[in-house]
């Protein structure tokens, strides 16, 4: 599963890209967020204020609620500010 | 109809020519252009990084969104990305239409969901260092009155 | 800030960038281009009769009260008068400020009141000879809503 | 005092300018317009729909109330047309 960040949680990570193996029991985004914060202070950085982190999954917006079934490309990233 | 995501400044009168060559139909055209403030001296220059694939997707729904809810002859949207600096043009919108309500409407509504639904990140050098550019609660609020 | 009227067509890509040139301030700019048409063949040419002076003036007034009304950073219209064919540009506004909002609704504003408070009318050539076009009440509406 | 006449009315009554010496007892827009109907057809023709005829006094929209007193250029046009 390949894993994208970007802006200032790219910056707080230390890479933008990544691929990863799940464990069992990792079923929706919300989880995938509670495993990653363990595994780093980067990731912790990154993910400490979960209100403002966006998720997209194949591309698509999701919530923390979504599962992840079927996910080949998970994006985190913050709020957006284009235009 | 097309999209845009390039790193090369543009030409706006140019893509206005382009839509409007050899037809005769349109009978308005409403178009915005966002350009780097330099608030000062405070922004040295902005670098704009987004998520190449969704950002073309999203842009590409944002625009048929557009389209359904507007009489549009045409529709323009061309985002840059990378470094650019104070003075320089971010963002083309443009709607032709054969009444200009649509094509205003429609240009307006391009915009305001550009800001909270497209996948761009603003960052600042300023005399500092860099930040990243908070998003705005005024922009989610221009968004949401179209929703 | 500035208000011409004139035979000759119009750049409106060089207008803008005329207008952004050497300043950082601007944040967008949001534009309206007019443009004749052609309705089929119905539409073989259009003629714009205006009242020299007070078309002037009037331009003028109806940009003042845009700027008294929001915070713009500069401002232009053109207006073609005399003969032109079917996809040739009319009209022009230009609208600058710090924030898309202010350029928006200025822009609009400047459309909707130049319809029904200048001085110009157009005279359409049709394939059974020439004839005055009506105002419409849509605009009569659309310029009220700012009253 | 000069008049002057656009579009459709222009057409109608032949002439587009005019200089007039009005007669005593005219003071208002609308009496002004009385006398040039009755100056002949083509005035007639187009004041027809006096509804839908707009005046300036010296370049300021004015109603068929308005008194001229100071009018040195008065305009009679139809409903405008341009954007």
């Amino acid at each position: 599963m390949k894993l994208l960040y970007f802006a200032w949680m790219k910056a707080a990570i230390g890479h933008g890209e990544e691929i990863v193996d799940l464990p069992e029991g990792i079923a929706t985004v919300g989880q995938l967020v509670e495993w990653l914060v363990a595994r780093g202070d980067g990731y912790a950085r990154a993910f400490r204020n979960i209100k403002v982190v966006r998720a997209a999954i194949n591309q698509q917006f999701v919530t923390l609620e979504a599962p992840l079934a079927g996910a080949t490309e998970i994006a985190f990233f913050p709020p957006v500010t284009g235009g | 109809m097309t999209v845009r995501v390039q790193e090369a400044p543009f030409d706006a009168g140019a893509e206005t020519a382009a839509l409007t060559a050899s037809r005769t139909d349109i009978g308005g055209i409403a178009s915005f252009v966002g350009l780097v403030r330099g608030e000062g001296d405070a922004v040295r220059a902005l670098t704009l990084e987004h998520y190449p694939g969704m950002t073309e997707r999203r842009l590409a729904e944002i625009e048929a969104e557009a389209r359904s809810r507007w009489e549009l002859l045409d529709c323009l949207i061309i985002h840059r990305v990378g470094r650019m600096l104070p003075g320089e043009p971010i963002v083309l919108v443009l709607c032709a239409s054969a009444h200009r309500g649509d094509a205003f409407a429609a240009c307006q509504f391009l915009m305001d969901w550009l800001k909270t639904d497209a996948p761009f990140w603003k960052q600042e050098e300023t005399p500092d260092g860099t930040r990243w550019v908070d998003a705005k609660e005024s922009d989610d609020a221009a968004a949401a009155k179209w929703k």
